[in-house]
């Protein structure tokens, strides 16, 4: 769920941007260490860059008929680790804005800061939490998916609510609003999200031991 | 995607300097933000979307299924700027008149400054920003990135649209469990070979001297100051008028 | 007479781009037959080849299937893409499971077949291809030529009346070529009906009874091989060059005026056949 | 006499997960030649090729460069690979770039090159492959066959003294190849030594002056093309088939007994000569 460009007021767009900046520019600087130490990595965050653009774009089957697509935020999360992702995270961004017209440019800063970075910190936080306690892999891979894309949306309903506070009830009242209209979409998409996140981790387990060892590897201590 | 990266790379502006496009199209970016909505709105999208479909020579029809992308984030969120929520006795919904105004000026908003954005995404292809990222100090390796992943886009795109073909032809989407089966195997196929694509290519490019840097040639085109002012001028006039009306 | 098993009448198809692709096109696919669908690269035999499962619809035009008109609608498609199977160039690109016999079964489950029938239809797949003994490897490590018919394996265990193979002998040597032919001829034996695109015109004419001359979006000329790979002025128009076999045969019969040698159609019966031709002293009709 | 340009001396090399894929292996390319290196699919060809730009560092054996001992250095290797082009099989592995003229100027600029020079090369890599007209094209939007001649031209742009191509043909339909091999004609005759690795005999045999046969990790044979493509026994121990051309030519020399001539490389000259011989009804020598 991207935020057009220009829906919000440009003192929200501004501030959004000035909040995602230093992560991204934290994430930039530590991908740029980690491209020079390793110039194999550099094709290899390209590629892994390139792959969640596409996945991205790729229609999920959706029950609510509404034409929606995965964010791959828990995957990626995942895979990459977060401090990765909120530069990948941005890139794609950036990408869909420009090649799909999905976000924008001054709403770019809203939505890295739902997308690529609290979205993959909550998957993480969710995936190591539930394997610390001994929790299945699939339901670890399962919950950090569906979890990382819920509280995406719901950062994403409450930087509307913020840019438009309802007229009697505020700001907590308009994050209701925005929360219940994205609601009957969001949640099944979250759900299905967890379900595909489970199968693309499982097949991945079974086949690319060799590749997800060196990947691990390239992005250093990432994990 | 293809329809508008086609465009931006055979418009009839594809030639002219990145700067030509970009200082006109986000300076009456920033004014359609900074304006209020219902005056300058209305010019400005009038505005990029003549320049984009009497100038660089886009289809009226591509011009407006770019602006169709966020309509639906639109419909489904605008309506409720309109309605506001009260939790005295218990909580109720009512119609508030300001409301309407709100969501009127944020559709106007958001729908001049798409069409903006889509002024430059559909004359000006993505290799042609790579220079302007390094001018506003974006480091070279991540603007190698940013290409190299512009490239490879492409490439998995291709293979994922076709994979997903090949399960179609097996029934793979015929109902909606089998559906998130199949994109997740599909998915998970797709990374497997996309890290598989990045160490051919690393091979391939060591062939050719590859030792961390991916340097080309710069695409050359030469600033016209003339076009540039009088496009200038003819945002500041909209600006103008946006202002005055 | 029974109506062909899949037919395609007058089939425009735009691509969204804005790129026409079929302009017009008349095929027919008839039960039973081997039909190569022969033309250049880049002339859409793929994109062809994807209007005969449903995977793209004609923006005009009409698609018959045993006689009847097709609709686009979930449950026709389904039932289509029962009985015609694609087969897609990279193998690459049809693989997903883990393990060949895990991606053999994807198709047969989603029949809704039990695990045991699916069992069953990956085990008779497997054998017709002669791949059994691969039904646990990786599908990562398999070779090339594994790939391919881990892909078509793939498709068969689906039982569909008409399997159609895109490139079938791309990337194959020889070899490889020879092999995957013998498992198709065994197959076609056994009833089904194959159509398969490719740029190659001397494996049409070792293989096909029927060939279909594609080029810019039009069939040019379909019918019996041998008569329309000998037809210079369509498969020049087509950019192709009728095989060296042909050309050889050819060239005896106008020499010899032979009119009732039929040419052979393998290079084995060819060359045996030049050899008893030149050993046979005694008759004057070759070679004065 | 003078070194070759490149030896292979005795070279094994086992991968890291334990497969041994060069066993023993002797080759030898000589300065201004066109060799062929004939493998089936699967014979470790694309390993080979590795060795040949110093990819790939053999287990034991050496390689020696005009003479000299290699070493795998960055210094060294630099030098290498300016002097070795290497073009991979598949296009894709080897673009990166948004557009071809971007594409083809990353290896001159890896030299040093200045933004001239290096404007200069591409320029120059781009006519020997006949492909200006796409310096300012996207590379997503090219054809397969304008892929393959871009990924060439990253290659010459570098101006290499030997250029190894692996299945340079492969993918391509009849015009595609002949359209390349065109170009590497010209590019040969302007001096370029060239390798390529192939399943293709035919390809083998009408286009290369030398011919290595390579299985199961060794050089069988390497020589003379028709001479080594006629020898039965290594041919067939490699899985590979006698080119038809071949087959033919020495069919009609047993058959003729004529010692004297030379069998033809092109299926014109082939089809010429025999119309010839056919038609030649006072000439005793052939069919009785």
């Amino acid at each position: 769920m991207h935020i057009a460009e220009g829906f919000l007021p440009p003192l929200h767009a501004a501030a959004w941007t000035a909040i995602s900046l230093p992560f991204v520019i934290f994430s930039a600087r530590r991908v740029t260490r980690l491209m020079q130490d390793q110039p194999q990595t550099k094709l290899l965050l390209a590629a892994s860059g390139a792959f969640a653009f596409v996945l991205s774009a790729l229609k999920l089957p959706s029950v609510t008929g509404s034409c929606s697509h995965p964010t791959g935020t828990g995957l990626g999360a995942i895979l990459f680790g977060p401090s990765v992702m909120a530069l990948l995270g941005t890139i794609v961004l950036l990408f869909q804005a420009l090649l799909l017209a999905h976000g924008g440019l001054t709403t770019l800063g809203a939505n890295v800061f739902s997308m690529a970075i609290v979205g993959p910190w909550v998957a993480y936080a969710v995936f190591h939490g539930t394997l610390a306690i001994n929790a299945p892999l699939a339901i670890s891979v399962f919950l950090a998916a569906m979890l990382g894309d819920l509280a995406t949306y719901a950062v994403t309903a409450g930087e509307l609510a913020l840019a438009f506070p309802d007229p009697v009830s505020g700001v907590g009242g308009a994050f209701i609003k925005f929360a219940a209209v994205y609601l009957p979409t969001q949640l099944p998409l979250a759900v299905i999200e967890g379900l595909l996140t489970v199968v693309t981790v499982n097949l991945l387990k079974q086949y690319s031991r060799n590749e997800l060892d060196n990947l691990a590897f390239a992005l250093g201590g990432a994990k | 995607m293809q329809a508008i990266d086609h465009h931006a790379w055979t418009n009839h502006w594809r030639d002219r300097h990145p700067l030509e496009k970009l200082l006109p199209a986000l300076s009456l970016l920033v004014l359609t933000l900074a304006l209020p909505p219902l005056k300058i709105g209305p010019l400005a999208l009038a505005g990029a979307t003549l320049a984009t479909v009497c100038g660089a020579g886009i289809p009226l029809k591509t011009a407006l299924s770019v602006l169709a992308a966020p309509a639906a984030f639109l419909l489904a969120g605008v309506p409720f700027l309109a309605i506001s929520l009260r939790f005295n006795d218990g909580f109720s919904l009512h119609f508030s008149p300001e409301g309407l105004q709100l969501a009127l000026e944020t559709s106007v908003r958001a729908l001049a400054a798409v069409s903006c954005l889509s002024f430059l995404t559909l004359t000006t292809p993505l290799a042609d920003w790579t220079p302007l990222l390094r001018r506003v100090g974006i480091p070279a390796g991540i603007v190698e990135l940013i290409l190299l992943v512009y490239r490879l886009i492409f490439v998995f795109a291709e293979r994922a649209l076709t994979g997903r073909q090949a399960q179609t032809a097996r029934l793979g989407y015929s109902r909606l469990d089998r559906s998130v089966r199949s994109l997740g195997l599909l998915t998970g196929s797709l990374f497997q070979r996309s890290l598989e694509q990045a160490r051919r290519l690393e091979i391939g490019l060591a062939a050719r001297g590859y030792s961390g840097d991916l340097r080309v040639l710069q695409p050359e085109h030469v600033l016209s100051w003339p076009w540039l002012l009088w496009a200038m001028t003819l945002v500041g006039l909209v600006g103008l008028a946006g202002y005055w009306i | 007479m029974t109506a062909p098993l899949l037919a395609l009448c007058g089939v425009d198809y735009t691509y969204p781009g804005g790129v026409m692709a079929l302009h017009g096109l008349d095929l027919t696919v008839a039960k039973g037959r081997k039909l190569a669908i022969l033309g250049a690269n880049g002339s859409g035999k793929t994109t062809l080849l994807l209007h005969l499962n449903g995977t793209l619809q004609p923006t005009r035009g009409e698609i018959l299937l045993s006689g009847q008109p097709v609709r686009y609608d979930r449950r026709f498609l389904t039932d289509w893409r029962r009985r015609v199977g694609l087969v897609m160039q990279e193998p690459e690109d049809q693989l997903f499971a883990a393990t060949v016999g895990q991606d053999v079964s994807f198709g047969p489950l989603n029949l809704g077949l039990t695990i045991g029938e699916a069992r069953e239809r990956v085990a008779e797949a497997l054998t017709a291809l002669q791949i059994n003994e691969l039904a646990d490897r990786a599908t990562h490590t398999l070779s090339f030529g594994q790939k391919k018919r881990a892909a078509i394996a793939g498709i068969l265990a689906m039982r569909p009346e008409l399997l159609a193979l895109d490139e079938p002998t791309a990337g194959l040597d020889a070899h490889g070529v020879a092999h995957l032919l013998d498992a198709l001829q065994q197959l076609h034996a056994a009833g089904a009906t194959l159509v398969f695109a490719t740029h190659d015109v001397e494996l049409a004419y070792a293989w096909a009874d029927q060939v279909a001359i594609f080029h810019e979006g039009v069939v040019l000329r379909q019918g019996e091989t041998a008569a329309v790979l000998a037809d210079i002025e369509v498969m020049s128009r087509a950019r192709l060059r009728p095989p060296l076999l042909l050309e050889l045969a050819q060239l005896l019969r106008e020499e010899c005026g032979d009119e009732v040698w039929r040419p052979p159609r393998s290079r084995e019966v060819l060359l045996a056949q030049l050899r008893e031709r030149l050993q046979d002293d005694g008759n004057e009709r070759c070679c004065g």
